[in-house]
């Protein structure tokens, strides 16, 4: 593929965004830097024939991270008594360690990049055998093939990790998993009125993009982030809305998605058949399966975990900060 | 030059710059933020590679890579900023840096 | 490299841990805890038997989802991941054991804190078992992003483990622990990527046959390197290790020390002499070997200089790990060396992890009964724990290399690897080593044997608890005097020649 | 017979199982922990006995278990090891009986009692192993269960004696061992055969083998107490009497002695030393601790101490009689192992039983006890006159073997050294003997004899006794086919063939 | 009788039966019986003497180091006179001694000492008569301090220090003989020795060590402590036989007949000489009668000292100076050991005169026996002495001297029995002073006389002692008395003038050289010790601090070890180690 002058802008401006983004004097510009340089990354997957990565990108690694990030700045900052100005660079005299860190890091760039010019041109990868072998998946879209079927593995390990980092936050606050509760607060009006609106059109968009899945850009991912893009809002514009459900119905929301993928990979199993190795007349629809299950679990798993890192989670009685737990 | 070679370059340096920012930024969050920038940089690499095929197809591998790597990035974000919320509900610090100044003299 | 389709069990010791940790969370603290202990000793059984099929019928392949590699993912079984495999079970089950104790209500302490300690072993379970599965999926795959994302579920589960205390130290060191640990990562997949571009195949026997030394393979094998360097903490990058293994719950400490060390360790090892053995020279093996040994010196000085119990055994683990590092560079030499040096290696790190979960067990012990582990306040434990003590001295014996011991056998085997290759500073810097760490350990002891202050109170410590810490000593022990079956099985498909039973010039 | 290849396992395993058992014992149960203790130590001598007579009859008892890679724990029995698996059986019998008696009414019996009979399945298998590897293993093992019976009073000064004890074993252990690992790879796992195995190594190698050579005699030389490695020797003794008993007669000094003389015999092999010319600086090493350790022991007023050093310049002769090569020398070296355990242990119960009777630890508060205590002070000359050289006790039969020997190789210089050292030997034993036997003691007032002692005076005073006995009967009935020394004549004929 | 006599086990019984007995007086009850008992264990050995041939031996193999025992014509002259002055001197000791404890134990050393003396005579080989000799040396130590005086404990150290010593000399020569010799039979030694390189330094070291025993110069130094102090029997017993046990050593080892050795001769000869001489000068100025009796036993001893050297000097005459030295060893033993008992007589009140006379005649007998007057085995002693000495003149023209040297000692001798007997003499002396004393004591003394008197009449009837130009001379010549006259005629102007002895040498003479010489060593020893004290302190200090400073809580090494865990630190290692890891591995 050949390069043009969109590729030549948004390559050095991405590297002056990362640049700027870690160096800014407010941790909020950062973050609002993050979320810009997310945007234009997915851009880049554009121009490098990954729409399925792009709006991953876009969703999560954007969307979903900055709001991580900015709930945790908000969080700490609402917390915080009197404001301390963080020192962005090190103490004095470090001009030097600066300039000797970035030879460093510069001859460590350099040799990755010099190693890279000698790569082969023209690689195949596994291009031509994922393209025979798709048919046989239950999907039309290649990367949908290969993350659910040919490495459904790895994705199953993957919604493992999530389900784990869900039940490492709850255990980070030392809580049972409950009902996320809002603390009243003021919702704006406006934010209440574009909810009304945006809510269901993100919850259609998000039912598209499992659906679509299978044969263009789109899945579970993708659609479980759009959800919990809504449940993130309203838990951010103070909308009244609690998970008002009994602890294990909770608790199997976050399970359903790792849990079934497991379980029909265990389920398939038998015989000759080994494991996650679907039934070819079957395939399709597990996977729809999987794909549906999980994008709940994701919706659920990302929400708490906003709300994990936001303050949400609502850790003992107190809110004043006191660690509980036996210090050393 | 093709669009792989200087995408992968760009993310190689987009991999030292998180690096850099990594060691010397002190800010609990900042660190979040160059290990964000990091993981994208070898996301951009993967990627500006598997577009090297003559038939113009990318290479869906490390597509699939990529979306896990995505994911497991988000997750891990979300689990350090909220163990980064608890130190600062203990501490009222956000950085290494501060709470060792701050209990200099106590073992950590 | 055969390929068998092996039976299910792979999958199930694979599946089975992450299936009882999902079952745990959902079941809470109580059946959690029985559920957790059941499946442990499951898995052992399954382990074995595993073992035994492996023993009989050879290495076997196994691809998951029925695409085998090169576009699928396979499992692969052979001595060293069965055995490792194993072991895991073993310490794992152990700890199990000792979890089930640790994580009771105390006697005699009071409800606010027995609370607490409810709540961690709420969350113990399903993480532990995550970390537990992560391990097997690390040990069975052979698929090099397969085992990233593998790395990323143990990091995690141990990070979430040594937070679970909740105390300003625990939570620090946690944090530490994730930033290195995540970067570990990154950098790793970083080398995945210049791999997989570069030759296009993912899995590891594939890579063996494909990779040529060049520049990329060089970049490849420094960042995957460097990336689990990290995550073993290897000196000069260990300094987070002795806070996160110190601060967390002791049957943390003890996974963490013995396992998941271990873990990083065998993928290390696995690709330096299967993969990459075309490519390495032998001289960068000197350049691991030299941090090795400077990591063998100062944790154990390091160690000597601790005044509590769980941080001395944090550095002891440093030093050791130092001990593992050794096997690289006398891989270079003769082949009669180069086999002694990676069973020694190998059955080095299996050892300690025996050993430094049981005497983490015991360190953990000691902090039930007395409430701290401050060393000089140890008078007359040997006469009011003495189980607990003993089980202590029989870890710290493995941990010297005192025969007869698992660390016995891999200190001579590292020895005579060293000595066949003519690299004898190695050997006496292991004899040096094992002397510092008689220093820290009889530190402890001699201070346990000291007449008893008079009215000091303690909890009474459960037999489970004191029970399994003594178990595991005892198979650190156990592994000096069986060593021919974990040999046996590290023969199974070994990378290096590995078939000279005598090895002696003569 | 693929049973009796079993035998040196029960052996072993009588003291070992012991042991274990003990540990679980609770504090308060005496009478169990003792009929244990003393069934086994019987059972044990029983089997030893048996072993013996099957030896004797030419049968030959290989136990084999391997370890790894080549590496066996072999446990075999030949002659040289039923001497000393038979010495050990017989003063662990001894000092058991001796031990229940002195440490009545103190704590941490089991404790003691458990790391005891471990002491003593290790110094059989020492006795027993049949390679340097098997023997490598219960050296350590040894150094392992001696230390909890070193510190067992918990004092800061026993503590302190047990760190000194282990800093010098330990380190020992460590050089051994690699000297070891250095051996095997030159020469593979080598098997204890009578008149060597390394001669086999090819010429090139040899500097490397004396090396070897010199770094595994500093390895057992640490336990043999040789000079300078002997400092731990007389700071153990703040042990309880038992301990050091066993200490010095049986286990840990005789571990390293009995170490040197597998390794010059049975690994080296005596003509291979000879060509390599090391024993001469062996042999001068020996020589300067039996003197510089009769010196040490003049100079010293508390009686255990002086007994340490006793033992530093006495465990020597052994050394000495293996480094003066030729048959003779042998005889006299390996017959003093035993003869050397059973005079010291009696010294150091005599020792015992002056401090538990009348609290008495040195030498200058011992006027005139011999009339309190007659019969401890009368095993106590006995064995003190042995050690001295004089005839007919046993140890007069060494020394006469060991300056025959140093004759048969032309070393006049060793009959010097045997002579300089009876005179030193004499000169810190007379003195003590005199005090008890011969001054008054007027200016002590005598307050009577502990309670304690009278109460346990039949497990205090037995096991003395019988030692004292044994001292006089091995030297009187030295000529008998079955007396150490007959023993260790066959031993030797295997040894040079002739 | 003949069958008794040639089974073992009588012989054994023979030997060991003074060992059963001092240990049965382990049993309080049975002391008094085992008291009267003790002194008879002697006789069975003093019947052997006179019963049992010559030549006759018995092997035991399982004993010691295969041991033999037997009689040859030496062991039956010593035996003879050893077993009869054990005997005699016990039964003396039964009525002599009073304290009942000190009684039993002086017998238990007795019966210890006894069993040695007779072992070592009837030994035949060179470890049990090793044992014996040991046994007898230690034993008799408790003889020595018996009193358990200030003296007698300083007495019992130089006497035991010595001993330690001889020990080690004997047991050096006969463990270099036995080498030589191949077994440890007694009799192959001196054969064995002559031809060897090695025979310089055996016939040395025996010489010094019997020496010590036979209180030889300059060795003698314990002779005139211990005898001092010892009880009066036990002082006749160390100087009658024991003494002689080192005279036993030297014809047992020495290789004496059997080559030349003019140089070692000339020495022993000139050693006994000064000995003979020296003995008589010191013992002249002591004031206790047993120290004076003592010195006699040193210029004695000297004179038999001689004899051994003309064995040595002139083989041929072996034979000859063999016969000689049995008859002054006889005479020597039974005379002194007479004189000793004497002590305990002399100062004793008897009211009949007739009785008194007797006793006083006594008292004379033996000191004549020793001086050499006719009549007596002295006579027969020197006479043959000097005559040995006129055929050892053929072949050296200095004997001639050394022969009238001898007489000279003679005189000595009569000037030191006549200061013996003005020392013991009975004065008038106060009534409290008088001491009563059993009728067993005269009986046993009066019995010890008896054999003095008959010693030259069963030298006579003895016929396997040829002595040498018997027939050139009996015991009755007259010409024998001169020396006797000599001496007496000035001794008679000494005590009428009354010279007195202006100055005393303290018993034991030269002993204050050597305890010079001992504590010089001894600080030696300190200084060297202390040295290496000092050296291991600091050692361990240095250790210590060592161990301090590594375990001390140091800013340096926690800043220094806290360094690594800093970001800015890391940074830096991560990426060097990067570097390197990829300069290490192949680029291509």
């Amino acid at each position: 593929m050949n390069i043009n002058i969109f590729d030549l802008l948004l390559a050095p401006t991405l590297i002056f965004l990362a640049w700027q983004m870690l160096r800014a004097r407010d941790l909020l510009v950062s973050i609002v830097l993050f979320i810009i340089f997310g945007v234009l990354v997915s851009l880049a997957w554009v121009q490098l024939q990954a729409p399925d990565i792009a709006l991953v990108e876009a969703v999560i690694g954007s969307a979903l991270t900055g709001a991580l990030f900015l709930g945790c700045l908000g969080h700490m900052e609402s917390h915080r008594k009197k404001i301390v100005i963080e020192k962005i660079k090190i103490s004095k005299g470090s001009k030097v360690y600066d300039c000797f860190l970035s030879v460093l890091v510069i001859s460590m760039g350099s040799i990755l990049s010099w190693s890279v010019l000698t790569l082969p041109k023209n690689v195949l990868g596994l291009t031509d055998k994922i393209q025979s072998a798709l048919a046989k998946s239950g999907v039309e879209n290649p990367v949908t093939a290969v993350i659910l079927n040919f490495r459904g593995y790895d994705t199953l390990l993957e919604m493992g990790v999530l389900f784990l980092v869900v039940v490492s936050v709850y255990a980070l606050h030392a809580i049972e998993p409950v009902s996320i509760k809002i603390q009243p607060r003021q919702a704006s009006r406006v934010l209440i009125a574009f909810l009304h609106i945006l809510t269901p059109l993100m919850i259609l968009v998000a039912f598209y993009l499992l659906l679509v899945g299978g044969h263009a850009p789109g899945g579970a991912f993708q659609a479980g982030a759009m959800l919990a893009g809504v449940g993130i809002l309203m838990l951010v514009g103070g909308v009244a809305f609690s998970f008002n459900v009994e602890r294990w119905v909770l608790r199997f929301i976050y399970v359903i998605g790792f849990g079934s993928f497991l379980l029909i990979g265990l389920g398939v199993m038998g015989g000759e058949r080994n494991f996650l190795e679907y039934p070819e007349y079957l395939s399709k629809k597990l996977i729809f399966l999987i794909e549906f299950l999980a994008t709940i679990s994701i919706s659920f798993i990302l929400v708490t975990l906003f709300a994990g890192c936001s303050g949400f989670l609502n850790y003992g009685k107190s809110n004043s900060g006191t660690v509980r737990g036996v210090s050393a | 030059m093709s669009t792989a070679i200087l995408y992968s370059i760009t993310g190689i340096i987009i991999f030292t710059v998180g690096l850099r920012g990594l060691v010397i930024y002190t800010h609990f969050l900042r660190k979040v933020l160059a290990i964000n920038v990091m993981g994208t940089g070898i996301f951009m690499f993967l990627i500006a590679l598997a577009n090297r095929n003559s038939n113009g197809m990318p290479d869906p591998i490390p597509h699939a890579m990529v979306l896990t790597g995505i994911v497991v990035a988000v997750s891990a974000t979300a689990f350090i900023l909220a163990l980064v919320v608890r130190l600062h509900a203990a501490t009222g610090h956000t950085s290494f840096e501060a709470i060792h100044n701050d209990d200099r003299g106590a073992k950590l | 490299m055969t390929q068998i389709i092996a039976s299910h069990a792979s999958v199930w010791t694979i599946m089975l841990p992450f299936l009882s940790g999902v079952l745990c969370f959902m079941a809470g603290r109580r059946i959690g805890t029985l559920i957790g202990v059941v499946t442990a000793f499951i898995l052992t059984i399954l382990t074995l038997n595993l073992g035994v099929s492996v023993f009989q019928s050879g290495p076997s392949r196994y691809a998951i989802g029925g695409w085998s590699s090169p576009l699928g993912i396979d499992i692969h079984l052979d001595g060293l991941s069965v055995l490792m495999l194993g072991f895991t079970a073993i310490v794992g089950t152990c700890i199990s054991m000792y979890a089930f104790g640790y994580f009771k209500d105390r006697k005699g302490l009071k409800k606010e804190k027995n609370k607490h300690y409810a709540k961690m072993g709420t969350y113990f379970w399903p993480l532990w078992f995550f970390a537990w599965g992560g391990l097997n999926v690390l040990f069975l795959s052979s698929d090099i992003f397969n085992i990233y994302v593998a790395l990323e579920i143990v990091s995690f589960s141990a990070i979430a483990l040594v937070a679970l205390k909740g105390s300003v130290d625990a939570l620090l060191s946690a944090t530490r622990y994730f930033f290195l640990t995540l970067l570990g990562s990154l950098v790793y997949l970083f080398g995945v990527g210049f791999l997989y571009s570069a030759y296009g195949v993912l899995d590891l026997g594939l890579l063996e046959t494909v990779i040529r030394p060049g520049m990329i393979s060089t970049v490849a094998i420094t960042l995957m390197t460097l990336g689990l360097i990290i995550k073993t903490a290897l000196f000069p990058i260990h300094f987070w290790l002795p806070p996160a293994h110190a601060n967390a719950p002791a049957p943390v400490s003890a996974i963490l020390s013995g396992l998941v060390v271990m873990g990083s360790f065998y993928l290390l090892v696995r690709l330096w002499f299967e993969t990459f053995t075309g490519v390495i020279m032998p001289v960068a093996g000197q350049l691991l070997g030299v941090l090795g040994a400077i990591a063998i010196l100062g944790g154990a000085l390091q160690a000597l200089r601790q005044s509590r119990l769980k941080m001395m055994l944090a550095y002891s683990t440093v030093a050791q790990i130092g001990y593992m590092f050794l096997l690289f560079p006398l891989l270079a030499g003769n082949s009669i060396g180069q086999g002694f040096a990676w069973g020694g290696g190998i059955y080095f790190s299996i050892s300690h992890a025996c050993a430094k979960a049981a005497a983490f067990m015991v360190a953990g012990s000691i902090m039930y009964a007395l409430g701290h582990d401050r060393i000089k306040d140890f008078r007359g434990l040997a006469q009011r724990f003495p189980i607990g003590v003993f089980a202590f001295a029989l870890a710290g014996m493995s941990l010297m290399g005192l025969p007869p011991s698992g660390g016995f056998i891999g200190k001579w085997m590292l020895l005579k690897a060293a000595m066949l290759t003519g690299q004898w500073w190695y050997a006496l810097l292991i004899v040096a080593g094992s002397i510092l760490a008689a220093c820290y350990i009889f530190r402890v002891l001699e201070i346990t044997l000291k007449a008893a202050n008079p009215g000091e109170k303690a909890l009474h410590i459960p037999l489970r608890m004191q029970l399994s810490s003594l178990a595991m000593s005892f198979f650190a022990i156990l592994l000096g005097l069986a060593a021919t079956i974990p040999l046996e099985i590290l023969k199974i498909d070994s990378p290096v020649f590995f078939q000279s039973m005598e090895g002696f010039i003569k | 017979m693929i049973m009796s290849n079993w035998l040196p396992l029960f052996i072993l395993m009588t003291s070992f199982l012991t042991g274990i058992a003990i540990f679980f014992l609770r504090e308060e149960n005496h009478s169990t922990r003792s009929f244990l203790n003393i069934f086994n130590a019987v059972l044990k001598i029983f089997l030893v006995g048996l072993l013996m007579w099957g030896v004797f009859n030419g049968h030959v008892y290989e136990f084999r278990f391997p370890l790894f890679l080549g590496f066996d724990i072999v446990l075999n029995a030949d002659s040289l090891s039923l001497l000393f698996v038979c010495l050990s059986a017989i003063l662990w019998l001894l000092t058991t009986i001796y031990a229940i008696g002195y440490l009545k009414g103190t704590s941490n019996q089991s404790r003691f009692f458990g790391f005891f009979s471990l002491c003593v399945s290790a110094t059989t298998g020492i006795a027993l192993a049949g390679n340097l590897f098997t023997l490598l293993v219960f050296y350590e093992f040894l150094t392992l269960t001696t230390y909890p019976l070193v510190v067992h009073k918990g004092t800061k000064e026993a503590v302190k004696a047990g760190r000194v004890y282990l800093m010098y074993t330990l380190l020992g252990g460590a050089v051994l061992f690699f000297a070891m690992v250095w051996l095997s790879s030159l020469a593979g796992p080598a098997d204890f055969t009578e008149r060597g195995i390394l001669s086999s190594v090819a010429t090139e190698y040899h500097p490397q083998i004396i090396i070897i050579f010199f770094l595994l005699i500093l390895g057992f030389g640490v336990k043999a107490a040789l000079v300078p490695l002997h400092g731990w020797l007389p700071k153990a003794m703040v042990a309880p009497a038992p301990v050091s008993a066993l200490l010095h007669a049986v286990a840990v000094v005789k571990a390293g002695a009995f170490g040197i003389i597998r390794v010059v015999y049975d690994l080296y092999g005596i003509e291979f030393c000879q060509q390599l010319k090391i024993l001469q600086g062996l042999a001068i090493m020996a020589a300067i601790t039996i003197i510089y350790g009769s010196i040490r022991a003049l100079f010293q007023d508390d009686l255990k101490r002086r007994l340490a050093y006793s033992t530093v310049s006495q465990v020597s002769y052994i050394i000495l009689g293996v480094a003066a090569i030729g048959p003779i020398a042998t005889i006299g070296g390996i017959v003093h192992l035993v003869h050397q355990g059973i005079m010291k242990i009696t010294l150091f119960f005599c020792a015992g039983n002056l401090a538990e009777g009348m609290n008495i630890s040195r030498i200058s508060e011992m006027n005139g006890v011999g009339r309190h205590m007659p019969w401890t002070m009368g095993a106590f000359t006995i064995a003190a006159l042995g050690m001295i050289g004089v005839p007919p006790m046993a140890g007069f039969i060494s020394k006469w073997y060991l300056g025959m020997g140093a004759l048969q190789s032309s070393q006049l210089w060793i009959v010097l050294v045997l002579l300089l050292s009876s005179l030193l030997n004499a000169a810190y034993f007379l003195p003590i003997i005199y005090a008890a036997w011969f001054k008054d003691s007027k200016e002590v007032s005598f307050q009577g004899l502990t309670t304690k002692w009278t109460q346990n005076r039949r497990y205090l005073l037995y096991p003395p006794l019988v030692t004292a006995g044994l001292t006089l009967l091995m030297g009187i009935f030295a000529g008998l086919p079955f007396s150490p020394l007959g023993w260790v004549k066959l031993i030797t004929l295997r040894e040079y063939g002739h | 009788m003949i069958f008794l006599l040639s089974n073992k086990l009588f012989w054994l019984i023979l030997v060991f039966a003074p060992l059963l007995v001092a240990c049965a007086f382990l049993v309080p009850r049975w002391r008094p019986g085992l008291t009267l008992l003790a002194p008879w264990m002697a006789l069975p050995a003093f019947l052997m003497a006179v019963f049992v041939k010559s030549g006759s031996s018995i092997r035991i193999p399982w004993l010691l180091l295969d041991a033999q025992f037997g009689m040859d014509a030496t062991a039956k002259v010593f035996l003879f006179f050893t077993a009869l002055i054990w005997l005699i001197a016990g039964v003396y000791a039964v009525f002599y001694l009073s304290d009942k404890d000190k009684k039993s134990r002086f017998f238990v050393y007795y019966l210890f000492a006894m069993c040695g003396n007779i072992g070592l005579i009837l030994a035949q080989d060179v470890i049990s008569f090793y044992f014996f000799f040991a046994l007898m040396s230690f034993a008799s130590y408790g003889l020595v301090v018996h009193s358990k005086t200030k003296s007698a404990h300083h007495a019992g150290k130089v006497y035991i220090c010595l001993v330690i010593l001889g020990e080690a000399f004997i047991f050096s020569s006969l463990v270099m003989a036995v080498h030589l010799t191949g077994n440890i039979y007694l009799s192959h030694l001196p054969a064995s020795i002559v031809g060897s390189p090695m025979r310089d330094i055996i016939i040395g070291l025996a010489l010094l060590g019997f020496g010590i025993k036979a209180g030889a110069l300059p060795f003698h130094v314990w002779l005139p402590l211990a005898h001092p102090v010892a009880p009066t029997p036990a002082s006749a017993i160390l100087s009658g036989s024991m003494i002689n046990a080192g005279l036993l050593g030297w014809l047992r080892i020495l290789p004496l007949g059997e080559s030349a050795f003019p140089q070692w001769g000339i020495l022993v000869i000139g050693l006994g000489l000064l000995a003979a001489f020296y003995g008589v000068f010191v013992g002249l100025t002591q004031s206790n009668a047993k120290t004076v009796l003592a010195y006699s036993s040193i210029s004695q001893m000297g004179m038999m000292t001689i004899i051994v050297g003309l064995g040595l000097l002139v083989p041929d005459l072996w034979p000859g100076c063999w016969a000689v030295l049995m008859v002054y060893a006889a005479h020597h033993a039974l005379a002194k050991g007479a004189l000793f008992l004497s002590v305990g007589t002399a100062a004793t009140k008897i009211s009949v005169p007739l009785l008194r006379y007797l006793r006083n005649f006594g008292l004379l007998l033996p000191a004549l026996a020793i001086i050499g007057a006719p009549f007596t085995s002295g006579a027969l002693a020197k006479g043959s002495l000097k005559y040995v000495m006129s055929s050892v003149s053929y072949h050296y023209q200095w004997a001639y001297l050394v022969k009238w040297l001898i007489s000279g000692a003679a005189i000595g001798t009569t000037f030191i029995m006549a200061r013996f007997l003005w020392l013991v003499w009975p004065k008038k002396i106060e009534k409290e002073k008088e001491v009563s004393v059993k009728l067993g004591v005269y009986l046993s003394w009066g019995l010890m006389l008896g054999m003095v008197g008959l010693l030259p009449v069963l030298t006579q009837v003895q016929e396997f002692i040829k002595l040498p130009g018997k027939e050139t001379f009996t015991f009755l010549k007259w010409s024998a008395l001169w020396p006797l006259v000599v001496g007496g005629v000035i001794t008679w102007v000494a005590l009428t003038r009354r010279w007195k002895n202006s100055f005393c040498i303290p018993e034991g003479d030269v002993l204050t050289v050597y305890t010079r010489v001992l504590t010089l060593c001894q600080s030696a020893i300190l200084v060297f010790v202390r040295f290496i004290n000092e050296r291991k302190e600091e050692l361990s200090t240095s250790l210590i601090e060592l161990r301090h400073r590594i375990t001390s809580q140091s800013k340096h090494i926690d800043h220094f070890a806290q360094n690594f865990g800093s970001w800015k630190v890391f940074g830096v290692m991560f990426l060097t180690l990067f570097i390197t890891f990829f300069l290490l591995l192949p680029f291509n």
